[in-house]
């Protein structure tokens, strides 16, 4: 790839359970060059060891926002500010 | 058109009046109040915490609200969640859709709340009264209402 | 379960706060408020006068309640209709239905309405601006929106 | 018939435009005994003069309750204490 190694800074939010057992609700990071797609990125919090590996293993449970809009599994970071994960919703 | 999150509660009458107030054209208001009941799953509940996700909930209310104008033919509408802790008996979401006719307020409505249940960034948490704690499981049955509006976009 | 031929306005919070009061079981409250609308085929409505036929009112009220009982899982209900002269902007009826679930309560509210409109024995009268006045004519659509709740039970 | 040829008397009650044309919102008779159902009913209305042959012209937006219930064309008065005549209903 011919783009700079590191990316810009994305913001990464966590809600209900995956805030619960990330033990984290927001982060700011680079993420990898490698990880370009929504579900890159679910592939990648898996491998980031405890207590992200944990959260992150049943990854059909996990839904997916891109700046504030729901977002289907291939869809393409680029561009991105705010990353955010979550359960399905069950509000109402 | 109008959406709103609130740790406090809303009044039907009131949030109605707004609504209508200086349109004599409407000719149907339907409305939906959404309660936290006082079991879940057989077991008695002490309080349920909703938890939401700030500025996408926002978002996301109003693109719903968008689409139902797209559909039906309304004159006004309102969604209002709470958020916070909750106890049995509190109100938990008001829907209102105004309406010149009766069949698009009452559609409108069903629709709004079909896909604020699927869409609106809202997680609950129930506390049981046996110290339990857990989080609610998203409900099939509730996706399926909001694909069946789906289908009938794709029928037309 | 309760109806009411009333003169006077109701107002929606206090019938939805004394219908749950007491009852947490309860999820879901669908309520649909009518209201007269300021034209009527496009010309301006000056009022709009309701006759009914006291005692068969009532009468067949329960009748449309207790039907809707037998179909959906009810917590509570309450149909109140106005009577006597209105103006554009009143309130004419209001139907509420609550049931520990959401889709009972939605489906039940629509059920009461749609029955209403084509068993209660009300008659609008309309007064227009311009000095005329007829009485309404009965709506297809309505008796249509009743029959499909007769096909639906066949169905079953 | 064996039946005396004096039925009991019965309410007979009118609304929206057919107490309008009819000029009577009740009144209390006793029903020709030839007259035993609701299409009966219906027919013998027309036949009383002015102003009921006018407002019983067009019988199919009539419509008839018996002793507070909406009753069928083929039902009969038999027992029947109070029969309603008015238009199809349009409350709501």
């Amino acid at each position: 790839m011919t783009k700079d190694a590191k990316g810009p800074e994305v913001t990464l939010r966590y809600f209900a359970w995956l805030r619960e057992k990330t033990g984290t609700s927001e982060e700011r990071m680079v993420l990898p060059p490698e990880v370009t797609t929504v579900s890159d990125l679910l592939r990648w919090q898996a491998t980031r060891g405890h207590p992200f590996d944990i959260a992150f293993t049943k990854t059909e449970t996990i839904r997916v926002a891109l700046d504030h809009a729901h977002a289907k599994s291939g869809a393409p970071l680029a561009g991105v500010r705010e990353i955010a994960f979550f359960p399905p919703v069950t509000g109402g | 058109m109008a959406v709103r999150v609130d740790t406090s509660d809303f009044d039907v009458s009131e949030e109605m009046a707004r609504l209508t107030a200086q349109d004599t054209g409407i000719g149907g208001i339907a409305i939906f109040v959404g309660k936290v009941r006082d079991h879940a799953s057989g077991q008695d509940l002490a309080s349920m915490t909703l938890e939401h996700y700030p500025g996408m909930t926002e978002a996301e209310l109003e693109r719903i609200e968008t689409e139902a104008r797209k559909r039906f033919k309304l004159s006004a509408s309102l969604i209002v969640h709470r958020v916070g802790t909750l106890k049995p008996g509190d109100n938990i979401v008001l829907v209102i859709a105004c309406a010149p006719h009766r069949q698009d307020a009452i559609a409108a409505s069903e629709f709004l709340m079909d896909y604020l249940k699927t869409r609106a960034p809202f997680w609950k948490k129930e506390a049981l009264t046996n110290g339990e704690a857990h989080w609610v499981d998203a409900r099939e049955s509730d996706a399926g209402a909001a694909a069946a509006w789906h289908h009938k976009q794709t029928e037309r």
